[in-house]
């Protein structure tokens, strides 16, 4: 099973399981099923609960809004993760604030869910990772899906358990990606925190104490991954890869964990380097893990994303990038 | 909450009243300093809200801007609870959170975005629409609001799904200091035919007019024939805000001839009318009075509006 | 950049033809991996923007979206670096930052995001009008495009300071796989009377009908009385994209029937339409050929997007 | 002259040097003059360059985008910067990616003009410090007046000089803060960094060496010195204060200078806490200063900001907070 067809099963679990679950998007019906996919099947199962919508991004993320002020929950599909900045205030302004300025007397259990991410060539405005733009937006949660574990099960929770609104980040790239399983791999193991949306701790199986604490999110664990197994048995330097679900609010403790062991941290994400995930990962490092901090981050240059081949890969970070940075830092 | 029997003529001019004594009493105490933030009033718009509201029926769902008080009052809110918001109190709609524009209570919503509250309130008239539930929700923007794109974002929806949502259009001539023919193009009933949604249209201060005109409408979106807009110029009689009016005032005076208040009061019973009077001024007073009196919101109260790690 | 005479028929043809197998060989060449990313082709669209940029003057302003490789060759672009420029090569129109739906070039700009040109375009027509050029802007966009809320605020805009532009509605009767009648409501003319914009409307795929049409609008726009739209009904005959067709074979093949090629082939002597098509494919082969033989964009030539501390 | 009248000084400086300097906004007109009567007197002098427009926040950037492209220089007034949001595509996906996309053959010389912050009481969408989420977009530039040295110098070199496109973040607040010259204190010393957009560093005249090093931006840096002051003679604790104009894209020499002397950074905003602008601070100066740094952020709750005073007071930061953080983090 691949991420696509986890998470498009996910959908489908949902619909069945709870007939509040109105799903919303631009061209999703059959036998079309969204530009990348994922509502494969829905329209025809579902037929009343499908909408295919007009091209506008804030209306129908506010149409998401509404519906499930109403009692509804209400999935809505960017259909590029470029377009969301067009839902900006809608999301902002309405869906974040709403159950907190409220008194607590509403809820909106919306989620938007987007893919983000380079690599095939879209050009500028089809190839970002904006979601570091929605990060600390008080009232809003920011997940990002991943090949580990259980991609479907983390948006079946977003969809029929979370009643706060969810901006779910998908990654291109991550669609054709087969689903690991917390057990498969003898060469790694992978540990799952409690909670609902969990951080995931990946090291190698049966190394010897970490030196360096990696993390990632998204596309960009999937990267992560294939570094550390190359830094272990090719350069043998033994590092923790640290994985989030939830980007925002901010919640990364196995991270504090792994570094008191490590004091070295080196954060990877595809979005532009400056302003960006990482920043918040090492500005809370080094807030609540003290002095004697070695830290670095790695992401795409700070600049558009170019759409051809050579040009783009060279702003996006990939595994070489993150080998170097790792023996820089150990060095 | 209570439906409103089929409004009689006391009832229309009381509730109109209600609004008026409210706002003036907001306006005429913000310079002692005991509100927090800056407010909208409605004077000179209240048989809108109070001729259109008149149609709602148990359950339905009002959406509402910037400029609420009056949309508020006419749904059947609390005055006090309203004086209390503005004056930061535990005791007020939100408890102090949102203030005079985002004022959250029941089926009744409203945020100072101007705009951004129109694919909320479709969202929800389909929400109510699939659900079956009979509810009709009553959207009101104003003129200015019309310079939003996402309107017509909504507007296209509602219409292409036949949801149960009456728009009504506030034309009170300005967006803020700015007035109508600098901000709009052409005609505003063409904005919604545009997207096939029949418009009423009014030019009145006439409560039992424009409640005529809005129980047609109403009953048609209730009866599932999808969409209806009803168009209503009106006027503010106050500054936009509390300061401020760059309008002439020549014109003012000129729409104060056409005043909503003493048309309908005029039609009522002189000594009714004066017990009404009463009645709504010793209502305002009271609201404001428990409204002070109560304790000032308490930073204890402020929740995380998320969990963190659910 | 030179204007181009008065359009003959064999002139409006040539340029049709170039989209055309321009197209059909980006089409074909796709799944051989020669191109980065994805297209969007012009294939039975090449009358709209062939016929409305016969009408260009020096200096007019183009503004496209994603399906921008007919509007941009009949612009006048070089069909050389639009190849070099799908393929990622330094000699690409933007050296290949841009890709298919990022072009510019000289007073022609597109962007692969629906509608958000629109304003951009309203912005440049003003700019052009307070400068007393005399330049005109044509804005391209689709029937899906009417559901950005952007678009609106332009219009409004555009009217309300009697800019000098014409939007030219391209209805291919879909947006990406859904149907017009899924995605719009209401008529297409209204979303633009709305605003009090003048609205011509043809449902033909004759160049020359085209032609004299937009004729019309742009001599109104260039006499500085304002905005004009053209609402073209016309069709595309490849996929939105790449891959997947949704839509019934038939109905593609009953538009094919009108196709603007032929309609316009035909009008020529057939020794003529005979070299105009073998020189058309020669350019066509030779730009790619040429673009082929570039060199790949170099990281090198990546600089910063603005100067860090100035 | 308060920062006011610096900042409306300047626009009509501008329109009065450059034929080529449009203003567009909502309720600009006199005699009104804009919502914080920033455009005073520009529509009765500039009778055909003052533009007063529909309320359409992504059309009016998107037209003063589409100026900029033709050879205009278009500023454009937000009228309150919660609405930002709104005008995010245009932002991110036109003005900011145009020079860049099209291989520098285009210039987009924009400024967007637009008063953020709380302390007024109104209320949740009326109040907020969205900036944080417009920091690190390639290609945009992001700038905070405050009340020192010259703050119409600052405006006037990002319509004038500049050709990139500029966010413009005034402070409601600061419109009536008497501008702070250079060397008008006795009490302090303000020195200015050569760059267009100075990074500025204040200390207490005839101190010992700092122990601490503040940062903060915008009407922050008034609260910044003020407190800076009072730990100096209350507490006898010595803070170095660096305060830069140009947030994003971020650059901030001064403040390392000052850390390697200190090994102790306190940063302060008013925008919410997690993913602000500390972030970015905190994150460059673990990079770039390396091991042994104590640091702490100073934030907004994350939370909306709240109507009534109490609770709006305990959500904002203040002087008192900096005080307290700075003595806990000497201690
Ligand atoms: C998105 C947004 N832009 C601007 C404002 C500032 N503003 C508040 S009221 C107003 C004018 C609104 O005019 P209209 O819709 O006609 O309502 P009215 O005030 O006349 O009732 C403006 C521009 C706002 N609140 N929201
Ligand atoms: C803001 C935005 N939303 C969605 C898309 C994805 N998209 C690309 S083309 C398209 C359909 C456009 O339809 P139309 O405007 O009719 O143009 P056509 O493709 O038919 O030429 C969509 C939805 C986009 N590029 N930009
Ligand atoms: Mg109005
Ligand atoms: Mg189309």
């Amino acid at each position: 099973m691949n991420v696509l067809q986890a998470l498009n099963g996910s959908l489908h679990a949902c619909m069945a399981e709870s007939e509040q679950v109105y799903f919303l998007g631009e061209d999703i019906l059959e036998p079309y099923g969204g530009a990348f996919k994922v509502a494969q099947g829905l329209s025809t199962t579902y037929p009343g609960r499908v909408i295919t919508t007009p091209v506008s991004e804030a209306g129908i993320v506010g149409l998401g809004v509404g519906m499930a002020l109403r009692g509804l929950k209400a999935v809505v599909e960017i259909m590029f993760g470029d377009f969301i900045a067009l839902a900006a205030d809608q999301i902002i302004n309405h869906a974040a604030k709403l159950r907190w300025v409220s008194g607590e007397k509403v809820r909106v259990p919306l989620v938007i869910r987007t893919p983000m991410g380079g690599g095939r060539g879209y050009g500028p405005t089809h190839s970002q990772t904006l979601e570091k733009h929605f990060l600390g937006v008080p009232g809003l949660r920011v997940l990002a899906v991943t090949a580990l574990d259980d991609p479907g099960g983390v948006l079946k929770s977003a969809i029929l358990e979370d009643d706060d609104p969810v901006l779910f980040i998908e990654h291109k790239l991550l669609y054709a990606k087969p689903v690991i399983s917390l057990v498969e791999s003898s060469e790694f193991s992978l540990q799952r925190s409690g909670e609902r949306y969990p951080v995931y701790h990946l090291t190698i199986a049966g190394s010897p104490p970490p030196m360096l604490t990696i993390t990632a999110y998204g596309y960009m664990a999937e990267l992560a991954r294939q570094a550390v197994q190359r830094l272990a048995f090719e350069h043998e330097i033994f590092a923790d890869l640290v994985i989030p679900t939830q980007l925002s609010p901010f919640s990364l403790d196995p991270l504090l964990e792994s570094l008191a062991k490590t004091g070295r941290l080196l954060t990877l994400e595809e979005g532009s380097h400056t302003h960006g995930w990482g920043a918040e990962v090492l500005a809370h490092a080094v807030e609540t893990h003290g002095p004697r901090l070695q830290a670095k981050r790695l992401a795409a240059r700070d600049m558009p994303i170019p759409a051809s081949g050579p040009l783009e890969k060279s702003v996006i970070p990939d595994v070489e990038g993150v080998i170097r940075a790792a023996r820089e830092m150990i060095s | 909450m209570t439906v409103r029997p089929s409004p009689d003529d006391v009832e229309l001019y009381r509730q109109m009243l209600r609004i008026r004594r409210f706002e003036e009493k907001v306006l005429s105490s913000f310079s002692s300093g005991i509100f927090y933030g800056t407010t909208h009033t409605y004077i000179g718009q209240e048989a809108d809200a109070v001729g259109v509201l008149a149609c709602r029926e148990e359950g339905d769902i009002v959406v509402s801007n910037h400029r609420c008080h009056g949309h508020f009052l006419a749904y059947g809110g609390s005055m006090h609870a309203l004086a209390a918001e503005l004056m930061g109190r535990a005791t007020g709609v939100t408890g102090g959170r949102g203030g005079s524009q985002h004022v959250q209570w029941e089926d009744f919503y409203a945020n100072g975005i101007l705009g951004g509250t129109i694919p909320l309130a479709v969202g929800m008239a389909l929400a109510e629409k699939v659900q079956h539930s009979r509810r009709i929700v009553f959207a009101f923007m104003g003129d200015g609001t019309l310079g939003e794109g996402v309107v017509y974002e909504s507007l296209n929806m509602a219409s292409l799904w036949s949801v149960p949502i009456l728009f009504v259009l506030e034309n009170n001539r300005y967006a803020q200091t700015t007035p109508v023919q600098l901000h709009l193009a052409g005609e505003i009933a063409d904005r919604f035919e545009a997207f096939s949604i029949p418009v009423a249209e009014a030019d009145t201060v006439d409560v039992i007019e424009i409640h005529a005109l809005a129980n047609k409408s109403a009953a048609s979106v209730r009866a599932g024939e999808g969409p209806r807009a009803l168009v209503l110029h009106t006027y503010r009689y106050g500054p936009h805000s509390k300061g401020d009016d760059t309008r002439d005032p020549e014109e003012i005076l000129r729409y104060k001839k056409r005043d909503p208040l003493p048309l309908q009061g005029d039609r009522l019973d002189p000594d009714l009318r004066q017990r009404v009077e009463k009645e709504v001024e010793a209502e305002v007073a009271e609201a404001f009075q428990r409204a002070q009196d109560d304790p000032l919101a308490d930073p204890a109260s402020l929740t995380s509006p998320l969990d963190i790690a659910p």
